[in-house]
């Protein structure tokens, strides 16, 4: 076994632990820092990747917005130190139960596909991905990239609408609903 | 030889009186109503005589036979290129006979009932129905067509139950008139039926040519109606007996009589025209009409013969015990038809077809003196305002002309000599002593038992105790008498026709052969019968009671009708209405209905039971969607392939 | 690719009318957008070019002008419906912009040729719709509805994206014209389809990924539901079609079963869930998941017929659900009330709306003279068109079921009394508009045959 | 050498294991960092494929940037929804927000 | 001829009832439709009648083909043969007197008459297609304005009635639809599909194919018509809907379904028909009989009509399943007089109630004597019903009964025989009614204040009762009109059948 392939397995046990760390433990403030690492650990498979320029990509989206985000979130919204509630365990066993068989059958089926690597070095520089990225000639991707620029505006103004506590309503603390609860049930 | 021209009027003339009438004649006719029905009426019957007269005096025989002539004939409705009805005037002499019959009747019914129906606030409707009966009875009388015949006897149905119901606010009317259309109905579905088979395998509906066609006894068609066979019956059997039901349930024949009686609920006078000589008899008309088939027929024609013999015996037994006066009438008239029936029954073709002749023989004098009973009967009762010969009683000092006309009527259907029915009736008793010695002996012993319970009434009438009722008014007026005396002088006359001469049942004449000495057994035992109810009813004993009495429970039965109405009741009532009308209701309602709603219920039920799903929490719900395509994934990747 | 800019000019417009100094009158604001959004509409039908843009990634052709026009229509209509609501709303601007990001999302993903811009079409119609959904802000449900929104469609977009990630790995191309040629039917293919399907089957509310729907559409604004039920609805079936005929032609023996077993799942469950609702939007969101199992039948049928049905239903599903919902939406903002029992007695007070509700009810359950009829009529007849009568009886007897609920709605309003019914309303000028338009299209899109038609024309 | 499989079997992983945290936490912020490691697995898929197989072209790489570009705006979107949901029902349990149901 | 018109005047009447204000506006609109339509359904006739001895003997008349949907080969097509004529006019009857006896319909007066002319659209439109789209379509047309009507202006159960009879209905046109795609498919002219219905007359479909999509089609049609055992929204349909709504419902809405089961599903699938013929038979008689009974326990007049329309719409079944020309011509005239004479029924049923507020026969009584006209009306329907001769019902059942009794087989003979065992059961439940409710004493004093008929009541009993006996006392024309038409339909069977069996 080489490094190489040493490198490989540390990596992915330790993204995937890290994983699992962050969907089970029940202090919501680890399960970020938990997230955390293992997004560092996808980053650190894109290192091994050698494609060094989405593993930066990753760290610097994931790591220093989304994670950051979430933490802010948390700190928002709850305090830290508090241990979450567990789910019902009748939910868990499910889950449980669907999630492994999901994960075989999707293994069986990507292990049954047999992929054949192409062997040829896989030759990427961050110009070529940039003069793509805008160009509107064959495989270019300037179309997408005006997309995603319109949905970035939409979703942050969509944030800001939905987050920012409008001044009028500061006092209004207790929402109202013209709703009662139950109405919509007709037993 | 046209007669085209004006027969049809005969029975269009009674249906403008009903439509005229009908429409516009509590508006137009408040007071008139009964003049203008009978004056249509009298044109009617004038009419019908001179057409009688021209078809057996002008036109006469040809080859010695009275031909039958259609005079009018046109295509109402076709089924198939072979079946059709036709709507035509047939004349032979049975048909012109009764067209003599039905329209005197009704003319005299119709003088009658100007003054006893007076100051009736239905007035003009009364006249109106009596038109569309006589417009309906004339034309089954004159039907070619079997069907015509169907079409009219549905009618005659129809203005009957109308004239039965006329007092529609008594209920017992109503009911009776309800008993009476559903009695008859029943019975016209055999008819129906019979209808069916015959033309089906004869190939035709028009009544000449069926008879034709299935007496010959080469043709196809009767090849086919008598190999064709039901439950070991040929059809021919099945066909002509189901036809006999109908005319048996029209004529009240046991077991289908039992309406008749209840019938007595309308107004007299329809009484004596529908109920006694006219539309009750059309059963016997009926089986006269297709008499060829019934005669190549031979169980049919003991079904005939016993069907009439029974009830002519049964008729006549229970009529001694009843105190309705109506009622008496209406079983004294189902006896005679009975007679009528068996006379049919026992009678040949040819040279042997004297109960042929003698049944219509009887059906014509019958008509006269048993419609004449009637209306003495209704002139009584519109005078003492009841039934009951009980509330009766030495009403001939106060009603002299009725007493003389009753007695005539008593006499002639008694069969003493020389009245109308001493003619016909020996005719009858000569036909079935040729025939059977077992149904001459009934006919005699019932001739005995006629002659006792109509002297029984008439000594309950107009002798017995005088009740105070019958001093309270005078007789009625000449419009009531008249009709009255017309008719008893008919009853007297119609007996001297040489009826032979005109109706038999091929066509050709034939002499009577009752021999004077034929005649003693009957008359002695007629006179028997006078004199026992003489001893009994002419003074109030206390005999009649000690009679009854001695009886015992022979007596209670037959005063109770022999138990056949009971019988009926629990037929309809407890068997069709709750054993399968109200189950038919029941199970419409909650099982199938049922159902249907189930169905309903059944998805509104699932649809609650499964509402958890819907949880509101949306990691189940991702828990689904993946569920959902793992299932898809194993479906199609391992079970659907 | 003008309908596009038309659009991306119109969410600039509001960007500056947000950013700029002018504060605008509500009423003003809707006023103009409505006109503006008819310009769009007006514009998008002439001067059209078909074709193919950068790179082949985005396509163009007759048939997908219609497709965006009727979705341009169907926002207006919206749009005319939800003035009475906006009125008194605060972010006006935000709102249009969010709403016509999510539409050119569409338009993307419709003239999409590409996997990756068909996934930021459908993400980008899918994320402001979740902040839309949110969009009535003091309500606890809006929030809730916009939280379910956003985790079923986050999740929904991770299977597709694991989909579409196996696609690539199958066949190292995004463009649809490859794939169509190298998706065969192994195992995989048929693994990564259903993960793709599903993840489109999400947004149409095909059980069992409908779940969302009814909670997301009785917690939006109506005018979000709307939205959610007709446009954003109809998109995804106009792209399920093209995807399904021209990318993943090579499996249609196996996405046939799927359909057939998933359209008659969807048209059961929506139909034994829509029979016992109360609020009226629920109501609607599982007749609309009934609706889209018709369109499933429809689809399935394989032939130009099929295809034109599908457009065809849609084009009259927007007629009809928006003839409903605007009635609905209306009452909704003046009082509040969105259960069938508030509604008993409503013909007393506002025959009119009643009307119109009967009408969009009507066309729903497929009554003729109702378009919606046609509509119905055709899909079946073309699920039928391979001979296969089972899916089409058992669509047939749904229709049945269906129409118990929706008569239901019908009893109330017109049959039953109430001591206290829905006072009588009017309905401001835009939402006559919208209300005539709709009717009208109801009563002429069926009966004259030349919406059919043209569509017919352009499936060649 | 790694084979593909592998790889893939980690993304996969990291995929089920995403797909349980959104399945089991309660915490709609926990549930959001579940949502992105299944992003992330998808990432890890595309840069694979692309690397191994079809290293010609760029597609996986483009891919991957475009889905992390919008992960960040779902998760803005979502956090702003969470923290609007946790101002109305003071919660951000996810079974607090289940009153439309059935 | 343009027979569009007849769907065209109705829709300009409702159309113009639109502006219309206020009640009397409204009625008179309406009543000038129905009054035009008329007019132009006896003009057609004529018409007809002309062509038909100028020795026109093509299976349709008037007929006009537009293209409608060309790209699925739907047509516009229209055409009248004699059977569609007699339903013609029959509908013409029962709408002319269906709007004169809701004369003074108070509330929602507009909406009233706008759906009555509107579920006669599509029923006239129905009569005339010869395309089962455009056929189809008008069935459905016709099925909602008689869930409103009933469920808004109803009374009782309404709501239940309207729901239960909407939902059969469209259960029915459902199969029908199943039975009309089957159809679709399996023919072929000229290379297409087609929902011509002469075309597919052309088009020999395989038994194969018709045995599994006559059921669909005979039983969806046959559910309009009350076949046994879907017959259950009929008694509470026509009970709880007001007087005209009963009246369209039995005289018209039902006779959809028989016309369909006709010219639909024997006509296009005769050998299916012909194999089915047993079933359809055995249904029928059980409808026959066992609605009879049903009628008799029935204290509702209302449910008492309607119980014995499950009953006579069972001939109309029968004459169909026997298959004979006979009895199909029966089944056809029993479609037009039971039109006629269950709309009288309904008619003075309604009027009886209106004044009284009573259909309970117990509560009623001795209504001759305050009522007259309107029990005499009442008792003339009675004796249709119970198929009196000079009245329609004779007719009709008789030609059934006849047509019938052309099949020699011992099966055949017992079902004709069960089925003419009703009209005994029928005189039974009809008598006990009229007995109880006209005739007998007067039940409640406060009665002996009710006014008789109003004009408009008496015009429309009239015009119901002025049908009745043309058709009973001279049926000839009808079966003139009718039997060419059923010869076409039988000729088709003949040769199919016999070509199959020899």
């Amino acid at each position: 076994m080489t490094a190489n392939e040493i490198t490989f397995y540390v990596i992915s046990g330790c993204l995937l632990v890290a994983a699992v760390l962050a969907v089970t433990t029940r202090k919501i403030f680890r399960a970020a820092i938990w997230l955390l690492f293992s997004l560092v650990g996808v980053a650190a498979l894109y290192f091994w990747m050698e494609v060094e320029f989405i593993a930066a990509v990753q760290i610097v989206v994931y790591v220093g917005g989304i994670v950051v985000l979430i933490i802010f979130s948390v700190f928002l919204t709850q305090q830290t130190g508090k241990e979450m509630t567990r789910a019902p365990l009748v939910r868990i066993i499910s889950a449980v139960f669907a999630v492994l068989l999901g994960f075989l059958l999707t293994w069986l089926q990507i292990n049954h596909a047999a992929f054949t690597p192409a062997g040829k070095p896989f030759n990427w520089d961050v110009q070529n991905i940039g003069s793509q990225m805008l160009s509107t000639g064959k495989s270019g991707y300037a179309l997408p990239f005006e997309a995603v620029s319109i949905l970035l505006l939409a979703a942050m103004v969509g944030c800001i609408v939905i987050a920012l506590k409008s001044p009028d309503h500061s006092s209004n603390n207790h929402p109202t609903d013209n709703h009662s609860p139950n109405k919509n049930n007709i037993e | 030889m046209s007669y085209a021209s004006y027969i049809a009027l005969i029975p269009l003339l009674p249906l403008t009186g009903f439509v005229l009438l009908g429409l516009c004649g509590k508006t137009m006719f408040k007071r008139t109503a009964g003049i203008v029905g009978t004056v249509l009426l009298f044109i009617a019957a004038i009419l019908a005589i001179y057409t009688a007269w021209q078809y057996f005096f002008v036109n006469g025989k040809v080859n010695g036979v009275y031909e039958p002539v259609t005079a009018l004939h046109f295509q109402w409705l076709s089924f198939s290129e072979t079946l059709h009805i036709d709507i035509g005037i047939l004349l032979d002499p049975i048909s012109v006979m009764m067209l003599v019959v039905v329209t005197f009747v009704s003319l005299m019914v119709h003088i009658f009932s100007l003054g006893y129906i007076k100051g009736e606030i239905r007035f003009a409707t009364y006249f109106a129905f009596l038109g569309l009966f006589t417009f309906s009875m004339l034309g089954l009388v004159i039907a070619s067509n079997l069907f015509q015949i169907y079409i009219f006897w549905e009618l005659v149905g129809l203005s009957s139950y109308l004239l039965i119901g006329f007092y529609f606010d008594k209920p017992s009317a109503v009911a009776a008139s309800k008993k009476a259309f559903i009695v008859t109905r029943f019975a016209d579905l055999g008819f129906l039926a019979g209808i069916l088979i015959l033309s089906f395998y004869g190939e035709s509906l028009d009544t000449g040519t069926l008879v034709q066609r299935l007496t010959n006894l080469q043709s196809p068609q009767y090849l086919a109606v008598t190999t064709a066979s039901f439950a070991g019956i040929t059809a021919l059997s099945w066909g002509l007996t189901m036809v006999f039901v109908g005319g048996a349930g029209k004529s009240a024949m046991f077991p289908l009589h039992i309406w008749l009686p209840d019938a007595m609920e309308g107004p007299t006078p329809v009484s004596a025209l529908i109920h006694a000589a006219t539309m009750v008899v059309a059963g016997v008309y009926l089986v006269a009409r297709l008499f060829p088939l019934f005669y190549i027929n031979h169980a049919s024609l003991i079904v005939v013969t016993i069907i009439g013999a029974v009830s002519a015996l049964l008729a006549a037994l229970i009529a001694c015990t009843q105190t309705d006066i109506k009622r008496v009438l209406a079983y004294s008239t189902m006896s005679q038809i009975g007679y009528m029936m068996f006379a049919l029954g026992v009678s040949g073709t040819g040279d042997n077809s004297q109960g042929y002749t003698a049944s219509m023989f009887h059906l014509f004098t019958h008509a006269f003196f048993k419609s004449l009973l009637f209306l003495g009967a209704g002139a009584i009762i519109h005078v003492i305002h009841s039934n009951e010969v009980k509330d009766m009683g030495g009403l001939r000092k106060y009603m002299p002309v009725t007493h003389a006309t009753f007695l005539v009527a008593c006499l002639a259907i008694s069969g003493i000599p020389p009245f109308a029915g001493f003619f016909s009736k020996e005719a009858i008793l000569h036909a079935s002593f040729l025939s059977n010695k077992l149904i001459y002996a009934i006919a005699l012993f019932t001739s005995g038992l006629t002659a006792f319970y109509m002297f029984r009434l008439y000594f309950l009438i107009f002798w017995h105790k005088t009740t105070e009722r019958a001093q309270l008014h005078n007789e009625g007026s000449f419009i009531i008498k008249g009709p009255l005396v017309l008719l008893a002088a008919c009853s007297v006359l119609a007996g001297f026709i040489p009826f032979g001469t005109f109706i038999s049942a091929d066509g050709k004449p034939h002499e009577s052969a009752v021999e004077f000495s034929f005649s003693v057994a009957p008359v002695l035992v007629s006179l028997a019968g006078i004199l026992l109810a003489m001893w009994l009813y002419k003074n109030e004993t206390a005999l009649p009671r000690k009679l009854a009495a001695s009886l015992g429970v022979a007596y209670r039965i037959v005063f109770r009708k022999l138990y056949i109405d009971e019988i009926y009741l629990f037929i309809t009532k407890k068997i069709l209405f709750n054993l399968i009308g109200r189950p038919a209701a029941w199970i419409d309602r909650h099982i199938i209905d049922g159902l249907m709603n189930g169905i309903a219920a059944a998805t509104s039920k699932i649809s609650f039971a499964i509402k958890g799903i819907q949880s509101g929490k949306v990691q189940q719900y991702t828990m689904y969607f993946l569920g959902g395509v793992l299932a898809l994934t194993i479906v199609f990747l391992y079970l659907w392939t | 690719m003008k309908q596009e800019l038309a659009v991306i000019l119109l969410i600039f417009l509001l960007l500056f009318i947000k950013l700029g100094k002018k504060e605008w009158k509500n009423e003003r604001l809707l006023t103009l957008l409505n006109i503006l959004l008819a310009l769009n509409l007006v514009s998008g039908f002439t001067g059209n070019t078909s074709g193919n843009l950068f790179g082949n990634m985005f396509r163009t052709n007759e048939l997908l002008i219609f497709e965006k026009n009727l979705l341009n229509l169907g926002t207006l209509i919206i749009s005319l419906q939800s003035t009475a609501w906006l009125k008194t709303h605060k972010h006006v601007p935000e709102f249009y912009l969010l709403l016509l990001s999510t539409l050119l999302g569409m338009f993307f993903m419709l003239s999409a040729n590409n996997l990756l811009l068909f996934y930021l079409g459908l993400e980008l119609s899918g994320i402001p719709l979740a902040a839309l959904a949110n969009f009535d802000l003091e309500k606890r449900r809006s929030a809730e509805a916009a939280m379910k929104f956003i985790f079923s469609s986050a999740f929904s977009s991770g299977l597709l994206l694991f989909g579409i990630s196996l696609i690539y790995g199958l066949t190292g191309t995004l463009n649809f014209p490859d794939l169509a040629q190298q998706l065969t039917g192994s195992p995989l293919a048929i693994f990564s389809f259903l993960l793709f399907f599903s993840g489109l089957a999400f947004k149409m509310s095909v059980v069992p990924f409908h779940f969302w729907t009814a909670d997301v559409y009785e917690g939006a604004p109506v005018a979000v539901t709307s939205y959610f039920s007709v446009i954003s609805k109809g998109a995804v079936v106009f792209v399920l079609l093209a995807v399904l005929y021209n990318v993943f032609g090579m499996l249609s023996g196996v996405w046939y079963n799927v359909l057939f077993l998933l359209s008659v799942l969807t048209m059961l469950t929506g139909n034994l869930f829509a029979i016992r609702q109360q609020n009226l939007k629920r109501f609607l969101a599982f007749s609309s998941v009934t609706q889209a199992g018709f369109l499933l039948v429809g689809m399935s049928g394989q032939s130009p017929e099929g295809s034109t049905s599908v457009i065809y239903f849609v084009l009259i599903y927007i007629f009809s659900n928006l003839a409903a919902f605007g009635v609905i939406s209306h009452v909704s903002a003046v009082t509040g009330k969105e259960t069938i029992d508030d509604y008993k007695g409503f013909y007393k007070t506002n025959p009119v709306l009643s009307w119109t509700i009967a009408i969009g009810v009507f066309s729903l359950a497929g009554v003729p003279p109702t378009a919606g009829f046609f509509g119905k009529f055709f899909l079946l007849l073309a699920g039928a068109g391979k001979q296969h009568y089972l899916l089409v009886s058992i669509a047939a007897l749904n229709i049945v079921i269906s129409l118990y609920y929706y008569l239901r709605v019908v009893k109330a309003i017109f049959m039953d009394n109430n001591a206290e019914p829905i006072e009588k309303l009017s309905l401001p000028v835009s939402a006559k508009i919208a209300m005539f338009i709709c009717l009208g299209g109801i009563l002429v899109t069926g009966l004259a045959s030349g919406a059919y038609q043209y569509i017919h024309s352009l499936m060649q | 050498m790694i084979p593909l499989s592998h790889i893939l079997f980690v993304s996969t992983a990291l995929f089920f294991i995403g797909v349980y945290g959104l399945f089991t936490r309660r915490n709609l912020i926990t549930m959001l960092m579940s949502v992105e490691l299944i992003l992330n697995s998808v990432n890890i898929n595309f840069i694979a494929f692309n690397k191994y197989l079809y290293p010609d072209k760029l597609d996986g790489i483009f891919f991957t940037i475009f889905i992390i570009t919008i992960a960040a705006a779902e998760a803005a979107v979502a956090i702003a929804i969470i923290i609007n949901l946790y101002r109305s029902h003071q919660s951000i349990d996810v079974d607090d927000a289940g009153e439309m149901k059935h | 001829m343009n027979l569009s018109l007849l769907v065209i005047i109705p829709l300009l009447t409702s159309l113009l009832l639109l502006p219309a204000k206020g009640v009397k506006q409204v009625r008179l609109v309406a009543l000038l439709g129905a009054a035009v339509q008329f007019a132009f359904c006896l003009v057609l006739l004529y018409a007809f009648v002309q062509e038909r001895s100028s020795g026109n003997n093509k299976a349709f008349l008037f007929e006009t083909d537009y293209s409608w949907y060309a790209a699925l080969n739907i047509h516009y097509h229209t055409g009248v043969d004699g059977i569609s004529i007699a339903m013609l006019l029959l509908t013409a009857v029962v709408v002319l007197a269906g709007i004169l006896v809701s004369w003074r319909q108070a509330s929602n007066s507009k909406e009233f008459f706008f759906l009555l002319i509107f579920l006669s659209l599509g029923a006239y439109g129905f009569f005339i297609s010869l395309d089962l789209f455009t056929m189809f379509t008008f069935l459905e047309v016709a099925v909602i304005p008689k869930f409103l009507l009933i469920g808004i202006w109803g009374s009782g159960k309404k709501e239940y009635s309207a729901m239960k009879l909407a939902l059969m209905l469209l259960g029915g046109s459902a199969l029908i639809f199943i039975g009309l795609v089957g159809i679709y498919m399996h023919s072929s002219f000229n290379g297409t599909h087609t929902f011509d219905l002469t075309q597919i007359a052309q088009s020999n479909i395989s038994l194969a194919v018709q045995k599994i999509f006559f059921p669909f089609a005979f039983v969806g049609f046959g559910i309009f018509t009350a076949l046994f055992p879907f017959h259950t929204w009929v008694p509470d349909g026509h009970s709880s809907a007001p007087t005209a709504a009963s009246m369209f419902l039995a005289g018209i809405s039902m006779k959809l379904g028989g016309y369909g089961c006709l010219r639909v599903a024997t006509f296009l699938m005769p050998e299916a028909a012909h194999y089915y013929s047993a079933v359809i038979i055995v249904l029928a008689c059980v409808a026959i009989l066992y609605g009879a009974f049903a009628t008799m326990m029935q204290t509702d007049l209302k449910y008492m009509n309607a119980y014995s329309s499950i009953s006579h719409c069972g001939f109309v079944l029968l004459g169909i399943g026997m298959l004979t020309k006979t009895a199909i011509n029966g089944a056809v005239l029993q479609m037009v007089s039971h039109g006629l004479m269950t709309a009288l029924f309904f008619a003075a049923i309604g009027m009886i109630y209106d004044r009284t507020h009573s259909r309970q026969m117990a509560e009623l009584g001795g209504l001759l004597k305050i009522m007259p006209f309107i029990s005499t009306v009442f008792v003339i329907a009675g004796l249709c019903s119970l198929g009196l001769p000079g009245l329609s019902g004779f007719v009709a059942e008789m030609t059934v009964f006849m047509g019938a009794w052309q099949k020699a087989a011992a099966f055949y003979r017992i079902a004709t025989i069960v089925a003419c065992a009703s009209i005994v059961v029928t005189a039974v439940y009809i008598l006990r009614a009229a007995g109880a409710a006209i005739m007998g004493p007067v039940k409640k004093i406060e009665y002996n204040q009710l006014t008789d008929a109003s004009w408009n009541e008496k015009l429309a009993a009239g015009v119901l009762t002025t049908g009745i006996l043309i058709m009973g006392i001279a049926p000839f024309w009808l079966t003139k009109l009718v039997s060419p038409a059923t010869e076409t339909i039988m000729n088709k069977i003949t040769v199919l059948v016999n070509g199959n069996i020899i």
